[in-house]
Order: C-alpha cells, then sequence, then structure tokens
C-alpha cells in the first residue's frame, strides 16, 4: 500500500431512505478506503447497496452517519474554492445511455458546459480543441459528426463514450463507473471497459467500478481489489486473484459457484452451493447477526446468529471477510437443516 | 400591458417598412430574394401591430433566417474533417456572430418545419393568426358602429333585431347596430384578458411548482396545501364571488384574479415535472460537474419542461376565456361594449334570445368563441413538436 | 443538490410481541391507518372553506339589506323609508352585527346541524331549502357523470383498442372538438340551432324541474316529466364532460397496449373480450378514478350557468340567486354542500382506487 | 426426457419477417431455417438487434402491426402426427394452437402479470381459455409451483406485486406448463434476475426439463446462461442463422468467425487471467445490409470474396452443424486453438472448493 492517504476513506457510513412512510436502512456500517491510481471494483446483487456505496464514494449522496474522507481530510473541513476542487476531482459514469444525457444538448453543449464553467480552456478557439481532443480520447471519431448531434441520434455504447468524455472534462483524480457497460451490447462492452482501463493508465485515474457481472468484475479488476457486498455490508474485501480463486465468504462462494460461464464443460461441471432458502430478508427486517445467516449452509448456530461479524483477516486468505467461523479457522460443514432441504426438493 | 389597439397605427407601418429594408438587402446580397421579400413582410406585419418593440426584434429573426439558407462556413473545423494538426480553431467576432445567426436561423426554419408537419395543429396555428389579424387588423378597415340606429327596424317588426342580409352580412343587434363591427372590434378584450391571465396563472404555477420540486421539505408542504385547499373549491362559484367582490372595470384586474385562483393544477403537474427531471442522470452529472444550481435549472431542467410548458399555457389560456365569457354571460361583470359575450348576455337579458332572427346577433359571437378555444387546443399539439428536441431535430 | 440526509440514526425496529392489541394500540391503529387520516383531511378543508366564504361574502359590495330595498324601490316604486321599513320588518337579518360575533353563532349552530335561516326567503330554514333543490342537482349531475363516465370509458377503450381505423379517427376528432367547447357554449349553440332554428323542442315552455300539474309521486308520469325536463341539462353535462373522457381513456388504452402482460395474454390464447375487460379496460381505467373526483367539482361549478340558463331549480342556480341577492347564510350553505361533496368524491375515488387496485390497498399494513 | 434427435417438432424454412420504417423496409429475419427435435433444447445466440426476438414473436404470430411475415413456412407437428403451417392458421386455430401448444416465458418479469387480478384468476382463465376445468388448472398449477420450488398454497392467492422478481419468473415457467406444450419459447428469462435467483431458475427448468417432454428455444445474449443450458446452440447476426450445431463444437471448435469472436469478448470466471478483444464496429444497417457476407465489416478473416459473395449455409460433420462462413476452415482451427482452457489455468472454484 503507497504511504499516501486513501483518495476517499468511508468511516462508519450509514444510510437510510425514506419509502411510503418506512425508514429502510440501505447502509449499514460500511468501513472502506479507495487507495489512489487503484481500480476497485464493488460486485453485489440487486439492493445491497452498491450504487448508494458509488453516490457517496462520488460525493453525490450524504451519508445518514458516519465520515467520508477525501485525501485525509474529512469532507467537512473543505470550504469554498477547495470544496469546488474537491467537488470536480469525483466523477460518474451511469449505467442507463438513454437517461444519463440531456435530450435537449447536442454533444458540443454537453461538453463545453463544464469547460466553459471552470474556464478550462481561453477563447472559443480553445474551447473547439479541447472538445476535439476529448472526443478523439474516447474514439468518438471523426468529432465533426459528433459535436452537433442530439442523444437520441447517437448508439448506446456512443453514449456511454459521451459520458466519458464529460466527465474527463474536469481533469477528476476518481470516476465511480456505476454499471456503466452493463446496457451495452456484449461485443461493444470490452472496448469501453479497454478504453477505461487505457485512460486510467494515461491520466492517472481511480476507478470505482461497479457491477453484478462477476465475470466482467474480475476481468476489469483483475490487477486491482474486488468487495463483496449482501444487504448493506462489506461481506468480503481483498485482491481480486484471491478472492475469486480462493473465496472465503460463504455468499461470495455461492455467487462464485452460480455463475454460469462461456464454457459448456467448465460451467456444466461447476458444483453449484445449496442454499437453504432462496428468498432474500427485506431491508426493514433484517436478520440477526450475520444477515447471510438464514441462507447459509455453513450456519453455526449460536454463533452466526448473534453476534455481528466485522471485516477482519482469518487463516488461509490474504483478503479480509466478516465471516465469524471462517476468521477463526473452522471446517466449514454443511448445516444439518440443509441435508433435510435435499430429502424432498 | 401594452393593449394592441393602440399601437396598430399608420406610424407602426412606416416602423415596419424601414426594418424590412435589412432583411430585404440581406436577401438580395445571399441572393435568395423570396426569403428576403417575406422577411419583409414580417417585420412590416410586426412593425404595424407593435411599432419598434414588434419590428425591432423582427430583423434579427428574419436576417438568421435568409442567413441560414446562405451561410456556408468553409473555415468550421468541425464540418471540415480536417485532421486536428492542420485545423485552425481562430474564428473572426463576424464570423461567430454569421455563425450564431445562421443557427437561429435555422432553428426558426426548423420550428416552421415541425408546426406544418403535425396537420391539425397547423391548423389550430391558421386559426388563432386569423383571429390575431381580424383582431389587430380588423378595426381599420371597418368602423365600429356604436349608436342605435332607429332608422333600420324593418317595419312591423317587434325589435331592431335582423337576421343576416345581403347589406349586413352578420345581421343587426338589437339596437340596430351592424354585428359584423362589433365582432370585429369585440374580440380584443375577451382575447387579451384570456391570454393575460393564462399567462399569470402559468408563472405563479411554474415558479411555485419549481421551488416545490427543487427544494422541497416545507416550502412543498405549505404550497402544495395552499394549492389542494383551493382545488376544493368549484373554481367557477368561487370566481362569482371574488369577481362581485372586486368591481372590475378593466380585463386587466380579472385576468389577474383569474391567475390567482387557477394556478394549482398546473403547479401540481409541473411539480411532478421538476421532481421526475431532478431524479435523472444528467442533473446528477451536472452536480458532480460542479455547473451551479442556475445552470441546472436553467439549462438542464427548463428546456425539458418547454414543451410542457407551453401546452399548458394554451389550456390555462382555454379555461380564462371560459371563466371571463361565463362571467360576463351571468352579468357579474360589467366589461364594456363592444365585446363577444355582452353581445350573448344583452341578447339573452333582451328576452331576444328565443328570437329566429336574432340568431346573426348570438350565433356569430358563440361560434367565434367556439372557433377560438379549438384552434386553441389544436395549436397546443403542434406546439409539443415544437419545444421537444428529439421530434423536431430527428426528422 | 445532493439529497437532504436523515440526520437520525435509523430507530431499533420495533417488533412487540403480539399480545392482545390494547385500547390504546387500537386507538393508534385506527389513528394511523389511511381513511382516518383522509376524513380528517376532509373535515379541515370543509371547514377552511367554510369560514374563507364566510369572510368573503360579507366583503361583496352592498348586503341582503339593500339589495331588497333597491328591488322593492324599482319594482314597487316605494320612496327610500317606505322600502327600509317595509324590508325592516321581513328580515331578521341586523346588517351592522359585528361579522366575528355572527362567525361565532353561525358556527355554533352549525355544529348542532342547523345552517341557520335564509335571509331573503325569510322563514324557511336553509337546511330544507337546499333538502329541496339538492336532490334536482345531484339527479342531473350524477345521471349525467355516470353516462359520460362509461360511455367515455367504453368508446375510449373501443377506439385505443382498434385505433387507425375509421372509427377512431371519427370518434377522436369530435371528441377534441367538443371537449375543446365551454358547457355553456354548447347549451347556447342546442337551445338556439336545434330549438330555435329548426324547433326541435320547445325551449320556452320546459321551464323549471317537472311539470306542475303532475301531482308528485312514483307514477310514470311524473318520471317521464323529470326526465323530459331534465333532458337538456344533463345532455349539456354529458356533451361537455364525455370528450376529455374519451381522450384520456384512449391514452391510458394505449400505454396499457404497450405493456407485457398483455402480450402475455394474447400469448395464453385468452379471448378477446377476457383481454379487452379484466386485462386492458380494469388497467386502463385506473388513472382515470382519481379524474373522476376532480371532475364532480367542475361539473358543479358548470351547473350554476346550466341551470340557470334553463331556470333548473337546483343548487346551482339558487347559488347564483343567493349571491346576486346577498342571502348569507343560503351561500354559506350552498358551499357547505358543494364542498362536502367534492371532499366526498375524493374519498370514494380512494377507496375504489384501492379496492380496484390491489397495489394500492388501503390496509398497506394498518389496517382499520 | 432425452433429446431424441430423429423426431422432429417444429421445422422452420426460409422465414423472413421485416418492418415498415420511414427509410425502407428494415429485413430483421431473413430466410432463418431450422428444425427443432422433441426434448431439445435450442439455444438462439446473438446481440441486440440481430432479430432473434422478431424469431420468436414470428413463431407464436404476435408480431406488431408494423412488420410483416415475407415467406416462408413454419411447420409443427402435433403429438399424434399431424403436420401444420402455423403461418396459415387463422386468428381461432392460433388462439387453441397458442399455449396449448407453443407457450413462451418473457423477459421482463416484473411487468408480465397482470397487476390487478390474483395469480389463481389467471390460472382459471388459462384453463378456461382451453377447456381444461378449473380445479384440473388448480391442482396442475399447484403441483407445478411445487416443482418449481414456491409455497404453493401462498404463491396461488397472492397478487403479482407481493411476489419478489425471482417468485415472479418462476410463476411464469410454472404457468407455461400448465397445458403440457410440446414448446416453450424463453425470451432471455433470467437477464432481469439476479445471480442466485438465476441459479435457482436454472436449476429447476433442468429439474422441469428432465420430468416433463417438452423442447425449449431458448433466447439470449449471455453466453454462458447458454452454455450451461442448451444442447444444441444457434448465433444469429443481421437477421440470419451464421452458424448451427451442437453447443460443444460451437462452442470449441466455432466454423463461423462472428461466433469466435463473441466467444472471444465474453469473460470466463473461472479463466483467470484473460486477454479479450472485441468486434470493431457497430451492427449493421437493417435497410441497406452491407454486400456480401454482412458481417464482413467487421470481421477480423474478412477475404476479398466475403466483402461480395454471401457466404452460403453449408452443412459440416453429415449434417449435424451448419455454418455460413468463407474462412470457417482457419477459424475452425483457431478456436480448436484457443478456446479449449488447460486445466491448470483454471480456478479451482469449478472443482467445488468446498472441503
Amino acid at each position: 500500500m503507497s504511504d499516501t492517504p486513501p483518495i476517499v476513506e468511508l468511516r462508519g457510513i450509514r444510510r437510510s431512505f425514506v419509502k411510503d412512510r418506512q425508514l429502510i436502512p440501505v447502509l449499514q456500517d460500511i468501513n472502506l478506503a479507495v487507495q489512489a491510481d487503484e481500480i476497485l471494483c464493488i460486485v453485489g446483487e440487486s439492493g445491497c447497496g452498491k450504487t448508494t456505496t458509488g453516490k457517496i464514494i462520488a460525493g453525490l449522496l450524504d451519508p445518514s452517519s458516519g465520515e467520508v474522507i477525501v485525501n485525509g481530510r474529512p469532507t467537512e473541513s473543505y470550504q469554498g474554492r477547495e470544496k469546488a476542487l474537491l467537488r470536480r476531482q469525483l466523477q460518474i459514469v451511469h449505467q442507463d445511455p438513454f437517461a444519463s444525457l440531456n435530450p435537449a444538448h447536442t454533444i458540443g453543449d454537453i461538453l463545453s458546459f463544464p469547460l466553459k464553467r471552470h474556464r478550462m480552456t481561453e477563447g472559443g478557439a480553445g474551447l473547439k480543441r479541447r472538445i476535439w481532443e476529448l472526443l478523439t480520447m474516447v474514439d468518438l471519431t471523426p468529432p465533426g459528426d459528433m459535436v452537433n448531434k442530439y442523444p437520441h441520434q447517437l448508439s448506446g455504447g456512443q453514449r456511454q463514450r459521451v459520458s466519458i468524455a464529460r466527465a474527463l472534462t474536469v481533469n477528476p483524480k476518481l470516476i465511480v463507473a456505476d454499471e456503466a457497460v452493463s446496457m451495452v451490447d456484449v461485443s461493444i462492452r470490452i472496448t469501453l471497459l479497454k478504453m477505461l482501463l487505457r485512460l486510467r493508465a494515461e491520466l492517472g485515474l481511480t476507478i470505482v467500478f461497479i457491477t453484478h457481472d462477476l465475470a466482467l468484475a474480475k476481468y476489469f479488476a483483475w490487477e486491482g481489489r474486488i468487495a463483496v457486498m449482501y444487504l448493506g455490508r462489506i461481506v468480503e474485501i481483498g485482491r481480486t486473484q484471491e478472492v475469486i480463486a480462493n473465496p472465503s465468504h460463504p455468499y461470495t462462494r455461492a455467487l462464485l459457484a452460480a455463475v454460469p460461464e462461456a464454457d459448456p464443460e467448465l460451467t456444466r461441471h461447476k458444483q453449484a452451493i445449496r442454499l437453504r432458502s432462496d428468498d432474500i430478508p427485506r431491508l426493514t427486517d433484517i436478520p440477526r447477526g450475520c444477515a447471510f445467516h438464514p441462507r447459509c449452509p455453513y450456519f453455526i448456530p449460536g454463533m452466526c446468529d448473534s453476534d455481528l461479524p466485522e471485516l477482519a483477516s482469518a487463516p488461509g486468505f490474504d483478503q479480509q471477510v466478516a465471516c465469524i467461523p471462517v476468521q477463526r479457522g473452522l471446517p466449514l460443514h454443511v448445516h444439518e437443516s440443509q441435508v433435510a432441504a435435499e430429502a424432498h426438493p | 400591458m401594452i393593449g394592441f389597439a393602440t399601437i396598430a397605427t399608420p406610424i407602426g407601418l412606416l416602423i415596419g417598412l424601414v426594418c424590412g429594408l435589412v432583411p430585404l438587402a440581406a436577401g438580395v446580397y445571399y441572393k435568395q430574394i423570396p426569403v428576403g421579400v417575406i422577411g419583409v413582410i414580417a417585420c412590416v406585419i410586426s412593425g404595424f401591430a407593435c411599432g419598434f418593440l414588434g419590428g425591432v426584434p423582427m430583423i434579427l429573426l428574419t436576417y438568421g433566417v435568409v442567413l441560414s439558407y446562405a451561410y456556408v462556413n468553409r473555415q468550421d473545423p468541425f464540418t471540415s474533417r480536417a485532421a486536428l494538426i492542420d485545423v485552425t480553431f481562430e474564428e473572426s467576432r463576424v464570423e461567430q456572430f454569421q455563425r450564431s445567426m445562421a443557427n437561429l436561423g435555422n432553428s426558426i426554419r426548423g420550428a416552421w418545419r415541425a408546426l406544418t408537419r403535425n396537420k391539425a395543429g397547423f391548423l389550430g396555428f391558421l386559426g388563432l393568426t386569423f383571429f390575431l389579424v381580424v383582431m389587430v387588423f380588423g378595426p381599420l378597415f371597418i368602423k365600429y358602429d356604436g349608436q342605435a340606429h332607429m332608422e333600420r327596424r324593418v317595419p312591423g317588426a317587434f325589435a331592431m333585431v335582423a337576421a343576416p342580409s345581403a347589406e349586413f352580412p352578420l345581421g343587426l343587434d338589437w339596437k340596430g347596430r351592424d354585428v359584423l363591427s362589433h365582432m370585429v372590434h369585440g374580440g380584443q378584450t375577451l382575447i387579451i384578458t384570456s391570454i393575460q391571465a393564462g399567462i399569470f396563472a402559468t408563472v405563479i404555477a411554474v415558479v411555485l411548482g419549481s421551488l416545490a420540486g427543487l427544494v422541497g421539505g416545507v416550502a412543498d408542504q405549505i404550497i402544495s396545501t395552499i394549492a389542494n385547499f383551493i382545488l376544493t373549491i368549484p373554481a367557477f362559484p368561487l370566481l362569482i364571488v371574488l369577481a362581485a367582490l372586486v368591481d372590475l372595470d378593466s380585463g386587466f384586474l380579472l385576468a389577474v384574479l383569474f391567475g390567482v385562483l387557477n394556478w394549482p393544477t398546473l403547479m401540481r403537474a409541473v411539480r411532478a415535472q421538476v421532481l421526475s427531471l431532478r431524479e435523472r442522470d444528467y442533473v446528477q452529472a451536472a452536480v458532480a460537474l460542479d455547473l451551479g444550481l442556475w445552470h441546472i435549472i436553467a439549462r438542464e431542467v427548463f428546456p425539458n419542461m418547454v414543451s410542457y410548458i407551453a401546452v399548458n399555457l394554451i389550456f390555462t389560456i382555454r379555461i380564462a376565456m371560459y371563466s371571463v365569457v361565463g362571467l360576463v354571460f351571468l352579468g357579474l361583470v360589467p366589461l364594456k361594449e363592444p365585446d363577444w359575450a355582452i353581445m350573448i348576455f344583452t341578447g339573452r337579458q333582451q328576452g331576444v334570445l328565443f328570437l329566429p332572427q336574432a340568431a346573426g346577433m348570438l350565433l356569430s359571437p358563440i361560434v367565434a368563441i367556439a372557433l377560438f378555444q379549438l384552434s386553441l387546443v389544436l395549436f397546443a399539439r403542434s406546439l409539443e413538436e415544437i419545444f421537444n428536441p428529439r421530434l423536431r431535430a430527428g426528422v | 443538490m445532493t439529497a437532504l440526509p436523515v440526520t437520525s440514526a435509523p430507530p431499533t425496529l420495533p417488533n412487540d410481541p403480539k399480545t392482545a392489541p390494547t385500547l390504546r394500540q387500537q386507538w393508534r391503529r385506527i389513528r394511523r391507518s389511511y381513511l382516518f387520516k383522509v376524513i380528517v383531511q376532509g373535515l379541515v378543508t370543509i371547514w377552511a372553506v367554510t369560514t374563507l366564504t364566510f369572510f368573503m361574502i360579507r366583503q361583496m359590495p352592498g348586503n341582503p339589506f339593500q339589495v331588497r330595498i333597491d328591488d322593492l324601490m324599482t319594482r314597487q316604486s316605494l320612496t327610500y323609508e317606505e322600502a327600509y321599513r317595509a324590508a325592516a320588518t321581513i328580515f331578521n337579518f341586523d346588517p351592522d352585527r359585528p361579522a366575528l360575533l355572527q362567525y361565532a353563532d353561525y358556527v355554533g349552530d352549525l355544529l348542532q346541524g342547523d345552517m341557520g335561516m335564509s335571509i331573503t326567503r325569510s322563514g324557511t330554514t336553509v337546511s330544507s331549502l337546499i333538502l329541496r333543490y339538492l336532490p334536482w342537482t345531484l339527479f342531473c349531475i350524477g345521471l349525467a357523470l355516470v353516462i359520460s363516465f362509461t360511455l367515455g370509458i367504453v368508446l375510449g377503450l373501443a377506439i385505443g383498442y382498434w385505433r387507425g381505423t375509421w372509427f377512431d379517427n371519427l370518434v377522436t376528432t369530435l371528441a377534441s372538438i367538443i371537449s375543446g367547447i365551454p358547457d355553456y357554449i354548447i347549451a347556447l349553440l342546442i337551445i338556439l340551432v336545434f330549438g330555435v332554428q329548426l324547433g326541435w323542442f320547445q325551449i320556452g315552455q320546459s321551464r323549471g324541474g317537472v311539470d306542475p300539474t303532475i301531482t308528485p309521486a312514483l307514477s310514470v308520469a311524473y318520471i317521464a316529466s323529470i326526465l323530459q325536463y331534465s333532458f337538456l341539462p344533463i345532455l349539456i353535462y354529458v356533451l361537455s364532460s364525455v370528450g376529455s373522457w374519451i381522450l384520456a381513456m384512449k391514452n391510458s388504452t394505449l400505454s396499457t397496449l404497450g405493456e407485457d402482460y398483455i402480450a402475455v395474454a394474447q400469448a395464453r390464447g385468452l379471448s378477446q373480450n377476457r383481454i379487452l375487460s379484466a386485462y386492458i379496460g380494469r388497467n386502463a381505467m385506473l388513472p382515470l378514478i382519481t379524474r373522476l373526483a376532480i371532475s364532480v367539482g367542475f361539473i358543479i361549478g358548470g351547473s350554476v350557468i346550466i341551470e340557470e340558463m334553463f331556470q333548473y331549480p337546483g343548487l346551482g342556480r339558487n347559488l347564483y340567486i343567493a349571491i346576486s341577492t346577498r342571502d348569507y347564510t343560503m351561500m354559506q350553505g350552498i358551499f357547505l354542500v358543494i364542498t362536502a361533496a367534492v371532499v366526498l368524491s375524493n374519498i370514494v375515488a380512494d377507496l375504489a382506487l384501492g379496492w380496484l387496485d390491489p397495489r394500492v390497498r388501503l390496509d398497506k399494513g394498518d389496517e382499520l | 426426457m432425452t433429446y431424441k434427435p430423429d423426431e422432429v417438432v417444429l421445422s422452420i424454412r426460409d422465414l423472413s419477417v421485416s418492418y415498415g420504417a420511414q427509410r425502407g423496409r428494415v429485413r430483421a429475419v431473413q430466410n432463418v431455417s431450422f428444425d427443432l427435435h422433441a426434448g431439445e433444447t435450442l439455444a438462439l445466440i446473438g446481440e441486440s438487434g440481430c432479430g432473434k426476438s422478431t424469431l420468436n414473436l414470428a413463431l407464436i404470430r404476435q408480431l406488431p402491426k408494423t412488420a410483416s411475415i415475407d415467406g416462408g413456412s413454419v411447420l409443427y407437428t402435433y403429438r399424434d402426427g399431424r403436420q401444420v403451417d402455423v403461418l396459415k392458421y387463422t386468428k381461432q386455430e392460433m388462439r387453441r394452437y397458442l399455449w396449448a401448444e407453443c407457450s413462451m416465458v418473457f423477459q421482463g418479469a416484473l411487468n408480465s402479470l397482470n397487476p390487478v387480478i390474483r395469480i389463481s384468476e389467471m390460472v382459471y382463465e388459462t384453463g378456461e381459455a382451453h377447456g381444461i376445468p378449473r380445479l384440473e388448472a388448480r391442482d396442475r398449477a399447484m403441483r407445478l409451483f411445487e416443482q418449481v420450488r414456491l409455497d404453493a398454497k401462498r404463491v396461488f392467492t397472492s397478487y403479482p406485486h407481493e411476489l419478489s422478481g425471482g417468485m415472479r419468473q418462476r410463476v411464469l415457467l410454472a404457468l407455461s406448463l400448465i397445458l403440457r406444450p410440446q414448446i416453450v419459447i424463453m425470451d432471455e428469462p433470467t437477464t432481469a434476475v439476479d445471480i442466485l435467483t438465476q441459479r435457482s431458475i436454472l436449476d429447476v427448468l433442468k429439474v422441469l426439463r428432465a420430468e416433463l417432454n417438452f423442447s425449449v428455444i431458448f433466447i439470449s445474449h449471455d453466453l454462458a446462461v447458454a452454455a450451461e443450458i442448451a444442447d444444441t446452440v444457434a448465433t444469429m447476426y443481421a437477421g440470419e442463422i451464421v452458424e448451427r450445431g451442437p453447443v460443444n463444437d460451437v462452442f470449441y471448435r466455432s466454423r463461423h468467425a462472428y461466433t469466435l469472436s463473441l466467444l472471444n469478448a465474453a469473460p470466463r470466471l473461472s479463466a483467470g487471467a484473460e486477454t479479450l478483444d472485441s468486434i470493431p464496429g457497430s451492427p449493421p444497417d437493417l435497410i441497406v445490409p452491407p454486400p456480401g457476407c454482412k458481417f464482413h465489416p467487421r470481421c477480423a478473416y474478412v477475404q476479398d470474396v466475403c466483402r461480395t459473395v454471401p457466404p452460403p449455409l453449408v452443412a459440416y460433420d453429415d449434417g449435424k452443424r451448419l455454418a455460413a462462413c468463407h474462412a470457417t476452415e482457419q477459424v475452425q482451427q483457431d478456436a480448436q486453438a484457443t478456446r479449449i482452457l488447460s486445466p491448470d489455468a483454471i480456478l479451482p472454484i469449478v472443482k467445488g472448493g468446498v472441503s
């Protein structure tokens, strides 16, 4: 780990939303440090709070409680010009190409607003040159065709490129890609990811990549880290190569075993891990202790359903995990109720 | 507000002609004579109708349209497809002005194309133009026939009212006056009041709606409760009471009163629209880019609401006219003659409602109001397309 | 602007044991229930409207006293003093009593269900007058609403389902025309064109609600005459509102047709009627239910002119008379009834929506 | 029921469908031909705009008004051997055929059930539409709900909005089997659900397929799900089937450049470090498609002949495989060399790394 402070650190972050007169706790106690220049993937099923975490990292959403520390200083300590500069250093690329660009603006407008607003270029000529460079950087060539087009005249992939170019106008330090490629065709998805990797190397960017597609996460963050989330908590975080090859938390293992592979022999010999129940608990009544215990095949009564597991290291694993039996190195046996479940499928 | 009647005078005609010279010269210079001529006519009409207020802006618009036909910017880097290095981005002030005028011209032509594409909408537009032309230019050609004409009474007839005849195409009213002159002069107060009322209601609704939508919290609660409260009281009876409350002589006060009463429905719609737009990704991206609250309201949220507001403005004008005519019809608002609504009211009051020969006096204002309302509704449809960038540009 | 943070940390979730609910708990459950809130809101609105109208109508120029004096002077050409004395004897209305005291008495009586005495028609209570006129208006508006709503739903569904046919174009153009023209303009057009010019029916003699010569009884003649007299007002109410119902239902049908469950229903080989009724009809109708409540207020508003035009003895006309004769108590009474009707229709609409659309179940967890 | 390659249930010949658009006819499906055998699961893979969904809507004749079937035949074989061209059916005949012979599971789980009526009503109405008495429809539904691992009693009486996305998809699956059809068409059934729910649906599907005899046309853009569930795979590009064959042949010995480049762009979780490469350019314009092979502007194996002569659909391995690619031998060689992972490169997840 480099000695410089993490670019963004979340400490004890909680976030709830009010939905028709009910308070719904989406994030409970997130502790996460995003190192400068790294690629961090946040994976999890829908409703696990990964998008909310991404928005808090990008400073677009305030936490209900807990602290957001940027470059070693809490966000509240930034005032005036410094706060404005900080605001521009954290950018986001959204999931839906159809909603991320304002239908009333041409591509030229979209890119020139931030450039003009923050006087990143001098005069009309400088503005045009910068727009030309940005469009070329995201492979939207020839720029001449793109500038006067409206978003509805572009394909999904092209729109995401405009989204990325827009984020780059203010020379950000960190970009949160919130499912940025999941609504684009498979073949174009990889070009976008490769472009993001290239831009990261060229511009020294930190990228937080949020996705529900584990295979994509493995490919994109192979050199970086991956964090697995379940019901508003991080259950496992570590270097991608360790987490994928040697998963520690039962939920991660279940996920990795459940994902089909684009390789017939490989995917048909994978042994899925049968969970004790299929239905996901509601956020309004999260199970006591480890939230996964009602579904976990290796559930140990008295341990898993009483105290709250914290992220900690565990024997035989480099990554951190929030599962008490694993932290204590206990062998994981399939719980007897699981056996009963198999008796009558 | 500037009443139209006072301005539509010969001096306005002169101003219009002078302003028309600019588009004509541009037309000749850019070899677009027909477009230049249209430019001149536009300047004359607007100059004549509203003097300088109409003439001067028309110069810019028409010049832009003429330019857009001829404009090719050889040197604009984005159209010349050249590679980055050998492209010069320099552009002088004059060229920039030229380019912006060409863009203005293009957007006007785009609006015209969108307008003509929707048949029903265009029909509505024609209807409205007809009424406005009659209202502004009619009084010059047809003198207002104010005094009673005893001599026109048909011998032995019960009342002075006369059915349409060759000499009086729309017949005579109960004082033997020419109904046609009343029709031509009678539209102004009614139409102006309705438009003013519509604008007041829309402005209040948009301001309060965006406030409630953007700020939310307490402001939202207060505004919404007031709106619900006003909505519960049936609008028309309340208007009757208020109309009696305030002794209205001019249409302007009536318009303000109507505006105060009819903003809730539109406010609720605007608030819902703002709430939904606020959640859009591109608004959040604008927040991330630190483009400022003003930019978000004016450039991100508002352009997507313009077509919505324009359509609702038209509907509010329609409801306003409904209420104004209703009040006059019940005799609760003593508007001055000549006025379409008063013609109906006096028709009923004088008991001529059931006389067949009173058809001219009664039917003409009724048909006029019905047609005006109808063209408003139809025109609203093409407004939707004019302001919606997707529909207009994506042809 | 980032969403406002919820400052309080999430409270510990209450999962109190399932003992028999104590009275306090039951009251809390009722208090939190949706229906209770809506009724309370309704009452508050009615009270607020009555208060507002109470003070507002007193600001109107002139008062019942002067109006009667002017009336006597003009019609029976009495001198001012004679008219004053004559008016004073009939009226029990004291014009210079401070408004606040009047208000206090009025609310006091109101709570006991007494809406006070009509000023101009002294001796008769406002409630008796309202009870006499309300049925007429209720009958007209009620019937008109039922007709135009059902007609709107059926026609809207038809042109939505068979869009693009000549039938669709015809009905859509007609609907947008009549929805564009105000109700009293339609009324005048009908009277003048069909009544006066073509003479299809005699306008002159159809005054009032029913032929006075027939004794009010459940006889066929009586009912026939009621229908005959109310035919025109109802026709105009229907014409003025059916247009917007048809267009609203058509748009709602078109958007419902785009839903997946329609494609699935067709793929399941369900009959066309089944799809039209249970799938498209029911789903497309939901948004119109809420509009129903709002349109009640609108039609009541329109009834003032229509009833005045046909001398129809309904609340609308009497409101107009009350306003012109400045009969304060009568006005307050009628405004109270109108607002109550609008509030009631809102509640009915909510209930209907709750019943028709399971997703909007009233008992969202807090059953009454 | 195992897959019987000799018994054909559905045979489609030269099916073409096109849409009316401002700029001209969009030829979404162009003379597609393939057979579906009893008990077979055929996966149709391809990217958005390749025509797979249009093909399916054509099979059940639910195309939108703007679309028209320009030619071809869809021969369906009833259980009693009767053969009939579904495209010639009248509306009435079609209604009897739909769901009883060929049912469909749509992608949008959230919106495929009528929100205002209970699941029970849907079961009864489906039964009534096809002459199944209410009681029997109820029993079949309850048994099917058990088989798809649902709490049958609770689900039967609940409204759609009271069920989670995964449960709704399983209800749809059960509903599609209630009339015991011979064919079930599944249009991306697991795209809108999460990983664990997708896994439970796929497992349930395998169990159902083993117990009941029906064949499946499985549409997906997700190669992994196709690899897991399919017996045979067909790749579609720009409205045409460009390759068809048994799943292992198509995945390991692909004979079409597009299939291979699709595979090279699909990450595999257990494959450790991978160098993926995407397909340049963007999907072709279906109104004025490129000359010759429609994929040639984006193809790495492009030769001159590809630009002019449209490659014919050639049969290989005595008819078991079809491919339409001029460079098919070269493609197959590269596929064999790159697609099969060496055992040590595979991460331990596959070996069920649980003690």
